[in-house]
């Protein structure tokens, strides 16, 4: 076994061991070698295990990485268990979250000038998800609260960065459109998406 | 029109876009008559609505209405030519474009969100084993370590600096005797016609408050041994220093 | 995708989930295939993991089966596991220090002068870290012992030897002032007053 595949091997273990997403950066001290070669590495091993088309394949997080199941057993799954869901977030949440997620940092204010209408509520039902968190404060007058996304966001959302978050063109087909496409069918874009 | 119930929009903006669409029209050019019509049918509904929400639907429709009579009103210039002017529906699509792209990108989200929803993670191990006996380490850097160091020495340095006033003060106690010795001296070998002096005259240094005050402190004592008499006309003024002739020489000899 | 495979797929993800040894047997009655046929296939995949060298393997208790890590990997989820606890040192141990290494060999009784107050605990505490050690007697009356750094003490600082210190200018004036004075009072309310 060459070195490579040694590190490999062992950030496999380690990933295991810890169940939450584990930062290349610490994975790297352990070898000492640097967090960019750790990054190359995990990189690797997340492609190896798309490409043989495992059940368990490798989930990143800002720089961290994680084992995790691929969505298409989530009905063996449910057979074998009963996992605990991640409960659904209304549409509300849904559009503030869009909102947030592609302005930040933005402060509620902004937020509701662009929905017409209030959303601190909302925006509390966010922040207890973890999904936002304040990441400071503006300039601007009365120095008001600014809001970004979590790292649970991008967990939850399945991106590896908030750089991810795919560009919307063509404003004017309408929403019955999309609807059509079947969602088996948007199912297999993600996953391509993610490959 | 079939009638969707206000509580399901989201906003006003939620309910003006779903009336556009509804209509078929674009966004690009809404037919501003029509829709403030049955924006404003739906309002009939507010009462049912918490004032909150309702005053942010009220404040739309009053945008719109405010949009209508623009729209009606024929533009033209005091000479009465057609004026090309930005199109006042400009700001309400801008504000349209924004929030379609709010409603698609959340959409985008929900979709996501419902796939990523079947992707497991599992717990941790049991670490316990490992928690027990921590690893501990010394933060030490040499830049630390300089950094402390530096400051000792610093510190040491002011300490010297310190001690030496301090030293300084403890010479300088000790000479009043000196001070009245000199003084003495002074009184002695000048022979002013009239024997009077002036208190500067016995401070070597006048600028040093330490000096002054050390003349001025065996002064007195010089008075109250009864060598000398001193006299202030006025406050702040000169003070005059005269030797009593008396057995002077002799006590001071002592 | 063909069907054993996705079948495969499925088994890694349910072991994963359950995290306990799972039957071949259950496994079976999800897919409605032989538990024979599951049994094999857990050990195809078994092999695979195996021959890949992957620092997670599949391990059979009685035609059950389970991920583990692989043994050779236990330093480096040690590593990865075991917290750290992030020691410093004192002021008053990082002045000793740094006296003992530009003036040793050194006594304690001439590092007790130049700091000008007890140094005995600082001193214990130094020696027991391995940062400093004895390193002989003095010929001086009394005998006393004399005082050096160590490696670790090299190690921890980067030096390759104790060459390698950085000069400090004006280091000899201000460290030999107190020497034969030794401490007084007046400096031990002048080390109080500054501190």
């Amino acid at each position: 076994m060459n070195s490579k595949r040694k590190i490999k091997s062992a950030f496999e273990s380690m990933m295991f061991i810890w169940g939450q997403p584990l930062e290349a950066k610490e994975a790297a001290n352990i070898f000492d070698i640097t967090k960019e070669d750790a990054y190359e590495l995990f990189k690797e091993l997340q492609k190896e295990y798309e490409e043989e088309g495992r059940g368990i394949v490798i989930r990143e997080i800002n720089k961290s990485f994680q084992f995790v199941t691929i969505a298409e057993n989530e009905e063996y799954i449910e057979k074998l268990c009963t996992p605990t869901k991640i409960k659904k977030l209304t549409q509300a949440a849904l559009e503030v979250l869009a909102i947030i997620s592609y302005k930040q940092p933005i402060t509620k204010s902004e937020i509701d000038a662009i929905r017409g209408i209030k959303s601190d509520r909302v925006i509390d039902g966010l922040v207890k998800k973890e999904l936002i968190e304040v990441i400071g404060r503006s300039d601007k007058i009365g120095r008001p609260l600014i809001y970004g996304t979590t790292d649970v966001f991008l967990k939850q959302f399945g991106f590896e960065s908030i750089k991810d978050l795919p560009e919307i063109e063509d404003l004017e087909d309408t929403l019955n459109e999309d609807k059509l496409e079947g969602p088996t069918e948007l199912h297999e874009q993600l996953r391509m998406e993610l490959q | 029109m079939y009638k969707v119930k206000l509580e399901t929009f989201e906003g006003p903006f939620d309910l003006l876009v779903y009336l556009i669409e509804n209509a078929k029209m674009s966004i690009y050019d809404i037919k501003v008559a029509m829709i403030t019509k049955q924006y404003v049918s739906y309002l009939e509904d507010l009462d049912e609505l918490d004032i909150e929400v309702a005053t942010e639907f009220i404040v739309l429709a009053a945008i719109l209405i405010d949009l209508k009579s623009k729209m009606l009103i024929p533009r033209l210039s005091e000479s009465g030519e057609a004026l090309i002017e930005e199109d006042p529906r400009f700001e309400l699509v801008h504000r349209l474009e924004e929030y379609k792209l709010t409603k698609k990108r959340a959409e985008m989200l929900t979709e996501r969100m419902d796939y990523f929803a079947n992707v497991y993670e599992k717990p941790q191990e049991d670490i316990s084993e490992f928690l027990e006996n921590p690893d501990e380490f010394l933060n030490l850097d040499i830049e630390q370590f300089a950094k402390a160091f530096m400051l000792f020495i610093e510190r040491k340095q002011k300490i010297s600096e310190v001690r030496k006033s301090y030293q300084n003060i403890e010479k300088r106690r000790n000479s009043i005797e000196e001070r009245i010795i000199h003084i003495a001296e002074m009184l002695k070998s000048k022979s002013n016609s009239e024997d009077i002096y002036n208190f500067n005259e016995f401070v070597p240094n006048a600028e040093d408050n330490y000096e002054i005050a050390l003349t001025f402190v065996s002064l007195l004592e010089l008075i109250k041994e009864q060598e000398i008499e001193a006299n202030q006309e006025k406050i702040y003024g000169d003070i005059l220093v005269k030797k009593i002739k008396d057995n002077t020489e002799e006590e001071i000899e002592q």
